[in-house]
């Protein structure tokens, strides 16, 4: 099934843009902006405002048409499956694994943003679904913000973890990506990778991008505490179950 | 209600005085006249549909055919025919459409053809009433989740299939009533066109068929959401009987009918003009549909805080015509709206004070508040952001039906997700200072005060004029809107009878008698 | 010069998107968006929001970058000279044309917009810029909104105008494009087209498209009476002069 | 003035006067104690600069190398040095850098000391002073055209020649103020990084350098624009005293700087800061550089509607020790913001009633009211439209210096047109409604008063709770932003000293004369 954006008309394909050009305002720059969007691959290309934003820079808005497609068949999202609630991740736990899971997680690196794994592991939780730490099967470490690899990765060792979580909010100059990736060198140097599971999340992470810097699964915005608790119930299991036959 | 705004209560009851001096001829004009579009209108209720092969609709074929005998009325002829041919309403419309010439006809006894009026008034009249007992309920039963004001969207692809998925997108995120905006200059045709339509500029036709599609859209997506989705259309032009007549048969919830607009804004004769809005407004009374009129217009052509009064005399005269048409306060709603220059220094105040004002004036009308369009660009933020403000009075004057402001207005019809923008807007802003206006108190003789009382006063002497002069020397004057219309100049004039002594029209005595509408004896 | 759109750096290439698919809401929707701006040819896409619009259709507000560039030194605005004011323009007919300019407009078709149209003829003028009535040296005949192209050019005819303005508003459908040139093919049927300057004007009329037409110059948002009027004063008298050589 | 709100005078006083039994005792604590910043803080004063091959900036090598002799004060040291090479503090800076021991150099006679102390806290007045006059007569020419609110923007593109162009960009649309983000955790760095930087994240590494550039450049726009263009830039952290020192001697114009957001916001032990705050507060106080404060961190992480009287609470700590550091009311940019959670319903009101308690409660004090972030998403839309109510409250409640909110908050740090969009929202709103409040009355008990009233008596209670448990122990007992912090715990508690009976610091002893600090005697 082929899909274009739409507008009003099905497969139109109109898209609103709005950008800066580092050119002083005035037709020349209209027109600029108007060939800019055909470089960018847009028919019937208006542009509808232009507003100086100083002697050297001029702000459009624009509507265009574009011609591009896609399968929407062909599209495939590797999402973390979440199925269990509350009630059901604790029954799951307790009926298969039979012992309290220990879950350590941090905010990284120099990133100070304490809310988002609050809102997974606090007591309190966030937006009405509790945290990790109200669940009785499962012990949970909060070790906060601005925590290093190293003193993250030390602690989970030594309360031996089953899991790992790593937040990461701050995103500028691909900050979190050499934050994760230097996360997970330490792991497997510390050869404790394949002991934990280890997720992240973030307002920016996607569960792709998680995965392919060596992560088990990664958690973006709209991410509730029940998600991952689910996700590491079931994983822990296959991670034991996969040991044992090992 | 004591006025929050400190308008005197005299003055308020001089202007509505003066408005309904201004009708009063006029009404005593309208009562001695009808015209093409009444005609035809009249005999859509009794049945008449279809067009023929030349896409020339049975009701223009008829009253072509009739053309000199208008003056009595065509309906007896048409239910002539009906007894003659002893035939239902279908068949005839189809012989109709294939050529049989109605006025060659023997005619029969009066008696048989009023008997026969009777019964077909009576089916109008069942139909009619089982809409309004059905929209009754509905709206009971949603009452707590559409509370005032209404949201009110458009939908103008053009083509009545993708309107249905804008409209149907729209009522799951929360609009509460959905008009379909016309085709442009469809208020210019002396037909309306039909059946399904999928090519339009700017709109899409208006026509039973579309009326009836949508209709059965919002009905299902009101059933999936829980609550009852209003559907609007366009009354004003050369046919506004005969869409007033549509739109009762096909349950629209409320129409666009202004007693002027058509005569200001479309050059339509002012003669046809008044005839056709009182003859429609009657049919919309019984059927119970609100009006929503057409004040917003003065402001696109004049400048909003210069002309204000011209907003609030206008809605006492479409106040004074509605209410001679027999129609309940709780079915005007009427119009104003948001256009003030927004570089204008405590323009908010002044937009504030005449939308309350408004409220005061009209307390028990669902006023129909339109957002800024005029000084809308093609920055959609500032739009958002002027939008924002103009949801914010709304609520705060409590409004009755809020015509959502678009982002790119200035740009294009709207966009799927123009649409959704604005809904959330307004839901953002509504639930978020719902309760400020009754939370606060209008500083006595401040800014706001003191310009709604000037408004008023400005609106008692300009009513004054108009009374002098009377309404319409005052509008071949100029004095609305700046635009100047000849008294037999315009379009449809030509479409404007005399009745003879013998008018016969069954449906507009059944109105009369329905809505009470007393008409004074000389 | 090379430029590209600018975020907060230079060539960062940094726009802004919002658009509607028509797809359910959900991971899959998200990923397609994604998809979707690289298919757009963007690179670095983030799809920072979605919303459900209904069963069927999603928004979506994303940035992107793109490595898209065009050379600012050769764009080519044929932008319509405006070089004088309302005394200037008035000073200059008298002295070069020595007689009245007749002018004649209106928005033609079934566009009703007289707003344009009247803030470049009517008396009063919009903005504080007198409109052409006022100019004491031209003769302006506003025949108002719906005008049918016959009726204009009878009219133009009639009064013997130098120049006729033409106003169109509403774009939908490209229904102005028609209009327009509709209208030049009248006035060629007509024998008028070399004896009137004809220009167009409205909020998505440029001068460049009215030239593809074959009008004399174009006028969009923002344009003032005396930008038409410094442009036909100028044209006129190049006409005569034209004509004189002949 | 009469309270709008109906807040008892007498509350307030109450409420004040326990933040001031609050504050005694730390300041006992402050008045006994220095740290290694406020160390570098006067060295830098007195001419201390440059770093060496390492990166290691002078005042930090100085203080490295006289370990053992804090508590007595290393400006003698530093003095001595300059009297014993007999060398510029130029000279003096270059040789240490390249490896000149300090402690080594043999002393001088302590009178000779005290008289070069005090040439050059002479040097480092008049500095100041000539800031101060150009500046309060920039002020004074642009006077009308910067009213009240002052619009603030942030740059943070993380490169100082990136920021300098955005933040002309802005001040040419109409900010009055530019602050220059921080780069993230630079509040870590026990040390002031040197020179222009290009590479920062999320902000711009705050060095003199930095200020200097950013100085000039805001310098010449304001010229060519008419305006002053004031400069930001944040104290917070481990350094707060000598970036409170870079700034009065660069001229900048307001600086973050709150007494316990380090120790809440950023683990840093409370000793530390409290001592700290002091010292750069003086620096502030001299300098008249307007403090912001950072109540709007509490909201971020606690509920706004829930905790908004934690804002009121620690806006008159705040206050306190900004009037123990010799402030004036003038100086004290007390922060709150608006951060509700924008589905409440009649948010807007209880917001309103705090922005105008606070306009109450410190009615001469420039609030530095925070926009909407928390509750912002990826819907740019949505968070223009709350912008664009937080400008609303913004300017009806006359607040002093307005941080404008970026539609783009849950995506990245601004994007040039983010500003720009910023800014004329603001400029419309503040122009469009300005007078709007003082049109305007508030019911007496209605929702706004109660809520003001509610908030004020919780206020009162907490304020109470902490002057029972004293600042330290509440600390300690989370009774702050739900954060616990330990006495001896966080960041840089290895940095603070008691003084010894000989302590002597000359910029101390001159910026207390000069703000007339009195110490109670025990
Ligand atoms: C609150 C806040 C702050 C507070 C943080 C307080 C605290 N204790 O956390 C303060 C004021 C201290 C702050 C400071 C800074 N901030 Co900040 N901040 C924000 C803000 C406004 C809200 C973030 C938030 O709390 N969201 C609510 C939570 C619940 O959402 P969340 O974090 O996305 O978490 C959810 C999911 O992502 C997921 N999740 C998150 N982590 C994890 C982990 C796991 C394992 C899982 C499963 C799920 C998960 O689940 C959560 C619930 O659904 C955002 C803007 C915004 N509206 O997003 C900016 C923002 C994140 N901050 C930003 C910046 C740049 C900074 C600074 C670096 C600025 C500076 N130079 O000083 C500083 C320094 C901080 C530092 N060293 O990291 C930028 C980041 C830009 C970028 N993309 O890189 C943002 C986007 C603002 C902006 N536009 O500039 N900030
Ligand atoms: C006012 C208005 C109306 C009024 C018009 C009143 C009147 N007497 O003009 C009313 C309410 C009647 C109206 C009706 C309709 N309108 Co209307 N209307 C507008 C509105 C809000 C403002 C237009 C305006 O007055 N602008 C101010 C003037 C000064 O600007 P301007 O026209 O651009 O003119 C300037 C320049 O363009 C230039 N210029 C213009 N003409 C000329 C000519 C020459 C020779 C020169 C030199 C220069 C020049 O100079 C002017 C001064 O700078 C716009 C939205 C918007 N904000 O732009 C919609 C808008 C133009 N309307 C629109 C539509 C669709 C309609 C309808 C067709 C809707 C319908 N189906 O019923 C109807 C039908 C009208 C018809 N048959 O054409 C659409 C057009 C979409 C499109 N791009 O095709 C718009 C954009 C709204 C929207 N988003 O849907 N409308
Ligand atoms: C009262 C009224 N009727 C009708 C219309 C539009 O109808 P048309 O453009 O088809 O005349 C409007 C539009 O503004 C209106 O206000
Ligand atoms: C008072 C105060 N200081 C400093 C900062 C930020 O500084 P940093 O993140 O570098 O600690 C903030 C930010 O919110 C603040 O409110």
């Amino acid at each position: 099934m082929m899909i274009k954006a739409y507008g009003d008309t099905l497969n139109d394909g109109a898209v609103q843009l709005s950008f800066t050009l580092p050119v002083a305002a005035g037709p020349k720059a209209d027109e600029a902006a108007r060939i800019y969007m055909g470089k960018l691959g847009f028919e019937e290309c208006e542009v509808v405002h232009s507003n100086p934003l100083s002697q050297d820079f001029t702000f459009f808005v624009a509507y265009g048409k574009s011609s591009a497609s896609l399968d929407f068949s062909k599209v495939v999202v590797k999402e973390v499956e979440t199925t269990m609630d509350f009630n059901e991740v604790n029954r799951f736990i307790k009926e298969n694994l039979k012992r309290k899971i220990v879950v350590v997680g941090a905010c990284t690196g120099s990133d100070a943003h304490t809310v988002g794994i609050d809102a997974i592991m606090n007591m309190k939780g966030y937006d009405h679904h509790y945290g990790l730490e109200r669940y009785p099967e499962i012990e949970a470490h909060n070790l906060g913000a601005q925590v290093a690899n190293e003193d993250l990765i030390a602690y989970a060792d030594k309360v031996q973890a089953d899991a790992i979580l790593v937040s990461q909010i701050v995103t500028q100059k691909e900050v979190h990506i050499h934050n994760m990736t230097n996360f997970i060198e330490l792991m497997e140097a510390e050869d404790l990778r394949n002991k934990m599971v280890i997720c992240a999340g973030g307002p920016r992470i996607t569960n792709k991008m998680a995965l392919e810097i060596g992560f088990d699964a990664g958690f973006g915005r709209g991410s509730y505490p029940e998600h991952v608790a689910s996700f590491l119930a079931e994983k822990i299991l296959e991670k034991e179950r996969g040991d044992r036959n090992e | 209600m004591e006025s929050k705004l400190g308008l005197s209560a005299k003055r308020i009851a001089q202007c509505r005085n003066r408005a309904n001096e201004i009708v009063k001829p006029v009404q005593t004009y309208i009562r001695k006249h009808t015209t093409d579009s009444v005609e035809r209108a009249t005999l859509r209720l009794l049945g008449a549909d279809l067009i023929n092969s030349d896409g020339i609709p049975v009701p223009n074929i008829i009253v072509d055919q009739l053309k000199d005998k208008i003056q009595d009325g065509v309906a007896q002829f048409y239910i002539n025919a009906l007894l003659k041919l002893n035939c239902t309403p279908g068949e005839l419309n189809r012989k109709i459409a294939e050529g049989l010439r109605i006025p060659e006809i023997e005619m029969v006894d009066k008696k048989y053809i009023e008997e026969k009026g009777r019964e077909l008034v009576q089916e109008f009249s069942l139909k009619v009433k089982k809409h309004r007992v059905f929209r009754q309920e509905q709206i009971l039963r949603a009452a707590i989740k559409q509370p005032s004001p209404l949201l009110y969207v458009i939908v103008a692809t053009g083509n009545i299939y993708e309107d249905v998925k804008q409209a149907r997108a729209a009522a799951e995120q929360g609009a509460d009533v959905i008009a379909v905006i016309r085709t442009t200059a469809q208020s210019l045709l002396d037909y309306v066109p039909y059946g399904p339509t999928t090519e339009g500029f700017g709109g899409t036709y208006a026509t039973q068929e579309n009326f009836r599609i949508m209709r059965k859209a919002l009905d299902e997506t009101g059933a999936e959401v829980g609550r009852y989705i209003r559907l609007v259309n366009y009354a004003s032009g050369l046919c506004m009987p005969e869409i007033a007549a549509m739109g009762a048969l096909e349950r629209l919830d409320m129409m666009l009918n202004d007693s002027m607009y058509g005569i200001l804004f479309r050059d339509i004769n002012m003669y046809r003009t008044f005839v056709d809005q009182h003859f429609s407004r009657m049919i919309n009374s019984f059927a119970e549909i609100v009006i929503n009129t057409g004040e917003d217009n003065y402001l696109t052509t004049s400048d909003a805080y210069e002309k204000a009064y011209t907003v609030t005399a206008s809605q006492l005269i479409n106040e004074s015509f509605a209410r001679a048409s027999g129609m309940p306060e709780k079915l005007m709603g009427l119009g104003h709206a948001f256009e003030m220059d927004p570089s204008i220094k405590n323009g908010f105040l002044f937009e504030l004070a005449q939308a309350q004002m408004a409220r005061e004036i009209f307390p028990h009308a669902p006023l129909k508040y339109m957002p800024p369009t005029k000084y809308m660009t093609g920055d959609i933020f500032r739009g958002y952001a002027m939008n924002t403000l103009f949801n914010f009075i709304a609520k705060a004057t409590n409004q009755g039906i809020l015509l959502l402001g678009m982002l790119t207005e200035a740009i294009h019809t709207p966009f799927m997700q123009d649409r959704f923008l604005a809904i959330t807007n307004a839901k953002y802003v509504m639930n978020n200072m719902g309760d400020l206006l009754s939370d606060m108190e209008f500083k006595t003789d401040g800014i706001m005060q003191n310009r709604a009382q000037d408004v008023l006063c400005q609106t008692e002497s300009f009513l004054e004029e108009v009374q002098g002069k009377g309404l319409f020397d005052a509008v071949e004057d100029k004095m609305f809107a700046d635009i100047s219309r000849p008294k037999n100049g315009g379009k449809g004039f030509g479409g404007v009878y005399e009745k003879s002594e013998g008018y016969w029209n069954p449906i507009e005595d059944y109105l009369m008698k329905e809505l009470n509408i007393m008409v004074e004896v000389k």
